[in-house]
C-alpha cells in the first residue's frame, strides 16, 4: 500500500511542478503592452533558435525599437496569414512578418516606413568563377522554387539569356541542386540567400537585386496610429545610431563575426543536432506532460470504470462496456476533430487545442486503462475471492484487501504499455495545431529544410524513450511474477 | 449429540444440468465425515452448498440453527464458523504466512494484533511449520501449503471444518504429513466433512463415510460398513476399481 | 486447411477487385486535354457533389465552354495555393478557382475575360422587415468574419451608421449567429450569400453590392494563349444563349427551381446525410482498401518475421526483435511524415501519398502482425512440439503439421483486432494528405460548415464498423476456445 | 538377452543446477523396468535424455547401437523406434482419434493411408477404444485420452516404450484401465521403462526397479529387493512414507 501512495504522489507532484512550470513562463508586462502578430517561421526575418526563441530581423528591430520607444512587445507568432486575421479583428496590435507593401494591403492596413528594401537575385556556387553576369547564363541551368516571383522573373529573362530552367518544390532541394551540380544558377530572394551563406551553404550572389519591394510594419487602418508613429521614429534613430546595420548584418552578412549558436553549420546531422537540440528536448518536454497530465486523467476514469466493470451490479458493468465500446470504436484522430472542431460549433465557444488534445488523450487512454482493470482483475484466479469468501470477509472487503493488491501487480505493465500508447498518440494531435515534439520538428524543417535528417532524429528521440519504457514494462513484468 | 449441520432436499442446477438431486443429510457434533464417489458426481458442490460458496437451486442448508437459504441470514456471519480448505490451498500469495493467518481474525473478529500473532503461532507449531512464518507461499512445499491453509482456517476458531480433496495436489511424500494434521483435529472432536480419494485414511479416521453419484447419496454408514458391505452394486462397482490398482 | 485457402483467396479477391475499382476511375482523353487546377472546396464556385463530383459555377462554366470549344478539361482540384504554384510550374495548363484580378497578379498570370463580377454585400433574417437599408442599422449589430474584405468594409462604415461590430472566426457561426438572434445583420461575399439561401438558411439580401471586384479564369504569363481565347469566346456564347444566366442562378438563385441533391437543405442532420452519404461511402471504401491492401502486405511481412522470432536459429530471432522493437517504437505519424517528407529529401524523387500511406501501414500493422504470430505459436504448449518429436517429426514438420494449424486458430481473433487497429490508424494518414473517410468528412465540413454533425456521423460510421469487426473477433475467439 | 539402452555416466545439468550426476544404467530387451523416487529427483529427466528430448550435458546414452550424443545421429529416425507416452497425454488437439494415431505412419514412414488406419483401428482395438476413432481428443475422458496417447505411440512399431507418471493426471477410477493396457503390453515382452506413483503396479508388473535421488541412482534390483530390502536408507524412508498413508 505505502508503496502505491508513493507512486501516485510522486506522479501527481511531477505533473504539478510541470504545470506551474509552464504557468510561470507568462510575459511580464511593463509600459504599455502591444500584441505584435508575426510569422511562424520565414527565416532570416523571423524563426526560433535553439532555445526556442524567436529571432530574427524582424525580431530584433522590433525590439530594439520597443526599448528605445519605451513599449513593451506581446510577440505573437501566429504564422501569416493568421496574423493578417488577428491585426484585422483586433486580437493583436500590429503585424510584422516580412510583409510587402502592396496597393491591395493599403487598402486595410497603415504600414509604417519601410525597414527592408526585399527583392530577388541569382546566386552561384561559391567557387563558380565563370558567372559573373546575367549574360553569362547562356546554355546554363537555372534553377527556381515554383510559384515564387523569382520564378516568374527567370521565365521572363530565359529567353533573353538563353538559359534552361528547373523547377523545384522545396528551397532545400533548390539548394541542394547547386552543391550537387544540378543547376549553375539559383535565383531566390536576396536575404533568403544571404541568410544560407550565413548557414554556411557556399554561395555568392551575382548581378543586381530584381523586383524589388518594401517591407513594413503594419497595424490595422486606422487604429494604433501611435504605434506606427514610435516605429517610424524609433527605425530613423536605428538608421542614424547603425544599429540598423548590425542587425541586418548579423542575419545577411557573408562574414558571419558573431560567433552565436545560429551559426553552427546546420546541413550537417550534428550541427543540426547541436543547434536544435534544445527546442526539441522542449518539445519531448511538452510531449511528456501531455502524455503524463492526461494519463493522470485517464488512470482516474478508467479505474473507476474497471471497476465498474466487475461489480457486482449490471447495469455499472453495462454502463463500463458501453463506455469503452464507444471510445475504442472511434479512431482517435476523428475524437480528436470531434472534440476540437465539433463541440465549439454546438457551444460556440472556441476550444483550446491543449485542452482538446488532454480530453482527446484522457477519453481514449481511459478506455483502454478500464480495459487493462478488468484483465487484471480477471487475472486473479477466483479461487482467491473464494478462499477469502469462505473466511468470513465481504465483498467490498475481499476485493479491497485480497484481489486489488494482487490485481495492481498484474496491471503495472499494462499500464507502462499504456503510458508508451498514449505517448505515440500525443503526435496525432499536432493536426489540431497542438505543440509537441512532432510539432517541433515540423517547425524546424520548415526552418531548417532538412527532412529527412529532422524527421530521423525526431524518430530516434521517440525510438530511445520508448524502447526504454518498454524495457521498463518488461523488468516489472518479470519482477512481478 | 446435537445436529450441526442440517441438509434438507438440496437440489443443485447448473442451467439445466442437475448436479444435486434432493440431497438429505445430517452430521452431527464431532462427526468426521468422509465423502467419496467418482469424478463429476457433485461431491466439491455439495460440500460448497455448505457455506453457501454455491448457492442452492431449492432445500435448506442450516448450520448451527441458521438457515443459509434465507435471505436475512448474515452469511459472512456464518462462515466464520465453517473453516474450509481448497484442493489448490489458495493461500493469500501477496501476504506472508503469518499474515495469511492473521488477517482475517484482525479484520473481521478485530482481535488485537498481538494476540492474533500469538495464537497464529501456536497453531503453525500445531502443524510443525512455527519456523516458516515469515515466509511468503510460493517459497513452500505443496504439503507445507496445505497446512498453512488448514492454520489460516482453524485461526478463525470455526466449529466445522470442510476439506476439498485437501491431498489430491500432493506428491505423495507430502499426502502424509497433510493426512497427519487431519487426523489430531479429529481426535480432537473438530466437526468435519472431508471429501477425498484416500480410502486409506477414510477408513482410519472417519467415522462415517457418504459415497455420492450423480447427484445421489448412494451409502451413508460406517466406513467398515460402506467399504466392506456396500448396500448399492455401483459402490461395490467404484471401491473395487479404486482399490484394486 | 481448406477453410483458410478460402479466407485468404476471399481478401486476395477482394483486394484486386477494389484496386482495379480505383485504376478505372481515370478519364479518358479526347481532343486536346487541358489541366485545370482549381479550388479543393469553395462553394458556389467549386465544391463536391453527394456523389464525390467537382460541381459548382466555375466548374459548371468551364465544362459547358470546353464542350462548345471542343476541348477537353482534367480537373485537378489541388487548393488554391497549389493551383497557383501549379499553373506557374506549368503541371497544369490553367486554373479557375473564384480567382479575383489583381495588378500583383497580372504580373505572373494572364487573364480571361471577367466571368463573374464577385463583391460583399449586406444580409439579414429572412423574417426581418425592420432593415432595409444601411440606414437603419443604427444601434444594431453587424457580423462579419474576421480577416475578410467584408470585416474592413465594415470596420470603415461602422461610425457612419452607428453600429456595433461582432467578429466570427468561421463562417457557419456567422451563419448560425444570424438565426440565433445574436446579430441583426451580417456582411459577407455575395455569391456566398446566395448559396446559403439556396441551402436553406433563412436570409435575404439587403443593399447594394460593395467592393466589387473580377472573378477571371488564369493562365501563366505568355502560355495557352489559346485556351485565353477558347474561353473568352465560349464564354461569349453562353452569354448570348443565356446559359451564362442558368448556370449563375443554379448556385445562387433563391427560387431554386432545379430539384437536384445538391438543394436538399444540408443543415439538419438527415439532410447532411441524405446529400452526403454517397462521397462518406466512397471514402469508407477508400479507408477499407488502404486497410486492406496494407493489411495485406503487413500479413506477409509480419508472418514472416513471427516465424524468425521463433526459429531456432539466433541470428533470424534477432533480426525480428529489432524490426518489431523499431518499428513499435516510433510513433505512426513520425513514421509516415519521415516517409513522405523525408524519403523524397533523400532519392530527390517526390513520393506519392498513397504509396508512403501505404508503406506506413504496412509497416507498422506488420510488426504487430510479428507479435501475434510469435504469441500465438507461444501459445501452443511446448507439450504438443515435444510429442511430435518424439515420434520422429523434424522441426520443420513438427511447426507445420502440429504448431502451426493450432496456432493460426489462436491468431485469427488478433488479426481481426489488428485489422480494427489498421482501419482506425488509417485517419491517422490523413494528416499527410490521403483521402479517406476523414478527409471527407473535412471535404464536406467545409463546404456545409457543420462540422460538429459532420464529425459525428464519421465517428458513427467508423464505430459500427469497427463494433461489427470486434464483435466478430470475439465470436471467432469463443470458437475457437 | 540384449542390452537395448545402455546410459553411460549420462550427467545434465540446467545452468549450475546438477539434475543427473554420472548416471550409468542398463537396460536389456523385454525389461519392464520402473523409476520412482521423490518428486525432483529427476526421473523425467532421465526419462528425457533416453530419446534425447533433453540434450545430455555429457556422457553418453545407446540405444540400439546408436549412439544419441553423437552429432552424425539422426535423431528422428532413432525416435521412430522409441514411443513415448507423457503424463499430460499430449493428443493432437486439432486432429481426430485417427489422425493423431496414422499422421506419423503416413508421414513419416510412408505407410498406405488405408493400411495404416487398419493398424489404427487394431490398435484402438487392443485399447478398447475402437468406437472413438473419429471423436476429437476433447470429448473423451483422462482414461480413454491415455489409452489413445498409448495407441499412438504403438503405431509407430516401437522397440522401446517410455512413459512419463502415464497414470498422475487420470481420476483414481480410470487409473486402471490404463494400467491394464500396460500390463498387456508388459506381456506381449515389449521393452518399457516406466516412472510411476503406482507401488502396487511396479511391484506386480516391473521386473526391475529403480530409485532415484537427486540425481542419483541409489536402488536398483528385482521389485523384491527394492521394496523389501531396500540398500539405501533414503529408499526404505521414501517407501514407508508412500506406502503407509
Ligand atoms: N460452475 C459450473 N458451471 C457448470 N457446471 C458445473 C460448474 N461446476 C461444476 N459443474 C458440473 O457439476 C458437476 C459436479 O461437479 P463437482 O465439481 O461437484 O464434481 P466432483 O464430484 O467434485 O468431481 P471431482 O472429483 O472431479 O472434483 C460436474 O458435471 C461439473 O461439470
Ligand atoms: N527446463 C528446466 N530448466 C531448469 N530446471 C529444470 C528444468 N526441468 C527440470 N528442472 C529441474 O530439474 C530437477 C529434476 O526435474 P525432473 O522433472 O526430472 O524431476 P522428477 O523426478 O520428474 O519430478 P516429478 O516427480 O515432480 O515429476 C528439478 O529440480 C527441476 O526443477
Ligand atoms: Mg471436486
Ligand atoms: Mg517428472
Amino acid at each position: 500500500m505505502k508503496k502505491k501512495c508513493f507512486i501516485f504522489s510522486l506522479i501527481f507532484f511531477m505533473a504539478c511542478t510541470l504545470f506551474l512550470g509552464i504557468n510561470s513562463q507568462k510575459i511580464h508586462a511593463e509600459n504599455k503592452v502591444y500584441k505584435v502578430g508575426t510569422d511562424l517561421t520565414f527565416a532570416p526575418f523571423e524563426f526560433q533558435n535553439d532555445s526556442g526563441e524567436y529571432i530574427g530581423i524582424d525580431i530584433d528591430l522590433l525590439n530594439t525599437i520597443a526599448k528605445k520607444q519605451n513599449f513593451t512587445v506581446d510577440l505573437k507568432p501566429l504564422g501569416f496569414n493568421s496574423s493578417v486575421q488577428a491585426v484585422q479583428s483586433g486580437q493583436v496590435n500590429a503585424m510584422i512578418a516580412g510583409m510587402s507593401v502592396t496597393e491591395e494591403r493599403k487598402k486595410s492596413f497603415d504600414f509604417s516606413n519601410p525597414y527592408f528594401i526585399g527583392g530577388i537575385s541569382m546566386a552561384v556556387h561559391g567557387d563558380n568563377t565563370e558567372i559573373k553576369s546575367y549574360d553569362d547564363l547562356k546554355g546554363k541551368v537555372v534553377a527556381v522554387k515554383t510559384g515564387t516571383v523569382s520564378a516568374n522573373y527567370v521565365d521572363k529573362i530565359k529567353d533573353k539569356y538563353g538559359f534552361t530552367v528547373k523547377s523545384y518544390d522545396s528551397a532545400d532541394a533548390l539548394y541542394d541542386v547547386i552543391n550537387v551540380g544540378g543547376a549553375d544558377a539559383i535565383f531566390d530572394d536576396y536575404p533568403i540567400i544571404d541568410y544560407s551563406i550565413t548557414k554556411g551553404k557556399s554561395l555568392k550572389r551575382v548581378g543586381d537585386i530584381q523586383e524589388r519591394c518594401d517591407y513594413a510594419f503594419a497595424v490595422k487602418k486606422g487604429t494604433n496610429q501611435e504605434l506606427v508613429k514610435m516605429f517610424n521614429e524609433g527605425l530613423k534613430e536605428l538608421k542614424q545610431t547603425k544599429e540598423y546595420d548590425g542587425i541586418i548584418a548579423k542575419y545577411t552578412s557573408n562574414s558571419s563575426q558573431s560567433n552565436d549558436a545560429s551559426s553552427i553549420d546546420e546541413s550537417t546531422f550534428i550541427g543540426l543536432i547541436k543547434n536544435n537540440y534544445k527546442s526539441l528536448l522542449s518539445g519531448l518536454e511538452k510531449t511528456l506532460i501531455l502524455t503524463l497530465v492526461s494519463f493522470i486523467f485517464a488512470m482516474v476514469i478508467g479505474i473507476m470504470f474497471g471497476l465498474f466493470s466487475v461489480a457486482p451490479v449490471k447495469p455499472l458493468r453495462m454502463l463500463s462496456a458501453f463506455y469503452v465500446d464507444v471510445v475504442r470504436g472511434i479512431p482517435l484522430l476523428v475524437l480528436a476533430f470531434f472534440i476540437f472542431f465539433g463541440i465549439p460549433n454546438i457551444t460556440g465557444k472556441p476550444m483550446n487545442e491543449y485542452i482538446a488534445g488532454i480530453i482527446t488523450l484522457t477519453l481514449n487512454a481511459s478506455a483502454y486503462i478500464a480495459e487493462i482493470v478488468r484483465g487484471g482483475i480477471g487475472a486473479v484466479p477466483v479461487d482467491q475471492m473464494e478462499a477469502a469468501r469462505s473466511l468470513g470477509f465481504s465483498y467490498t472487503k475481499t476485493m479491497r484487501k485480497i484481489v486489488l493488491p494482487q490485481a495492481i501487480k498484474i496491471m503495472i505493465p499494462s499500464f507502462v504499455n499504456q503510458f508508451v500508447i498514449s505517448l505515440k498518440d500525443t503526435t496525432i494531435l499536432s493536426a489540431i495545431g497542438l505543440i509537441e515534439l512532432l510539432q517541433v520538428s515540423k517547425i524546424i524543417v520548415a526552418r531548417t529544410l532538412q527532412s529527412s535528417e529532422v524527421y530521423l532524429i525526431t524518430a530516434i528521440i521517440y525510438l530511445v524513450i520508448i524502447t526504454l519504457l518498454t524495457r521498463l514494462a518488461k523488468i516489472l513484468e518479470r519482477r512481478f511474477r | 449429540m446435537e445436529t450441526k449441520i442440517l441438509v434438507n432436499k438440496l437440489v443443485k442446477k447448473y442451467g439445466d444440468h442437475l448436479v444435486l438431486d434432493k440431497i438429505d443429510v445430517a452430521i452431527k457434533e464431532k462427526d468426521v465425515v468422509c465423502v467419496i464417489g467418482p469424478s463429476g458426481s457433485g461431491k466439491s458442490t455439495f460440500l460448497r452448498c455448505i457455506n453457501k460458496l454455491e448457492e442452492p437451486t431449492s432445500g435448506q442448508v442450516i448450520v448451527d440453527k441458521f438457515d443459509l437459504t434465507d435471505k436475512n441470514t448474515n452469511i459472512n456471519e456464518v462462515r466464520q464458523h465453517i473453516g474450509m480448505v481448497f484442493q489448490q490451498f489458495n493461500l493469500f500469495p501477496h501476504l506472508s504466512v503469518l499474515d495469511n493467518i492473521t488477517l482475517a481474525p484482525i479484520d473481521i473478529k478485530k482481535m488485537d494484533k498481538n494476540e492474533a500473532e500469538k495464537r497464529a503461532i501456536e497453531l503453525l507449531e500445531a502443524v510443525g511449520l512455527a519456523n516458516k512464518k515469515d515466509a511468503y507461499p510460493d517459497s513452500l512445499s505443496g504439503g507445507q501449503k496445505q497446512r498453512v491453509a488448514i492454520a489460516r482456517a482453524l485461526a478463525m476458531d470455526p466449529d466445522i471444518m470442510l476439506f476439498d480433496e485437501p491431498t489430491s495436489a500432493l506428491d505423495p511424500e507430502m499426502v502424509g504429513e497433510v493426512l497427519q494434521v487431519m487426523k489430531n483435529l479429529a481426535k480432537q472432536g473438530m466437526t468435519m466433512v472431508i471429501v477425498t480419494h484416500e480410502m486409506g485414511f477414510a477408513k482410519e479416521v472417519a467415522n462415517r463415510v457418504v459415497f455420492m453419484d450423480g447427484g445421489h447419496i448412494l451409502d451413508d454408514g460406517s466406513p467398515d460398513q460402506v467399504f466392506n458391505n456396500p448396500k448399492s452394486e455401483r459402490t461395490a462397482n467404484f471401491l473395487n476399481r479404486v482399490l484394486n490398482v
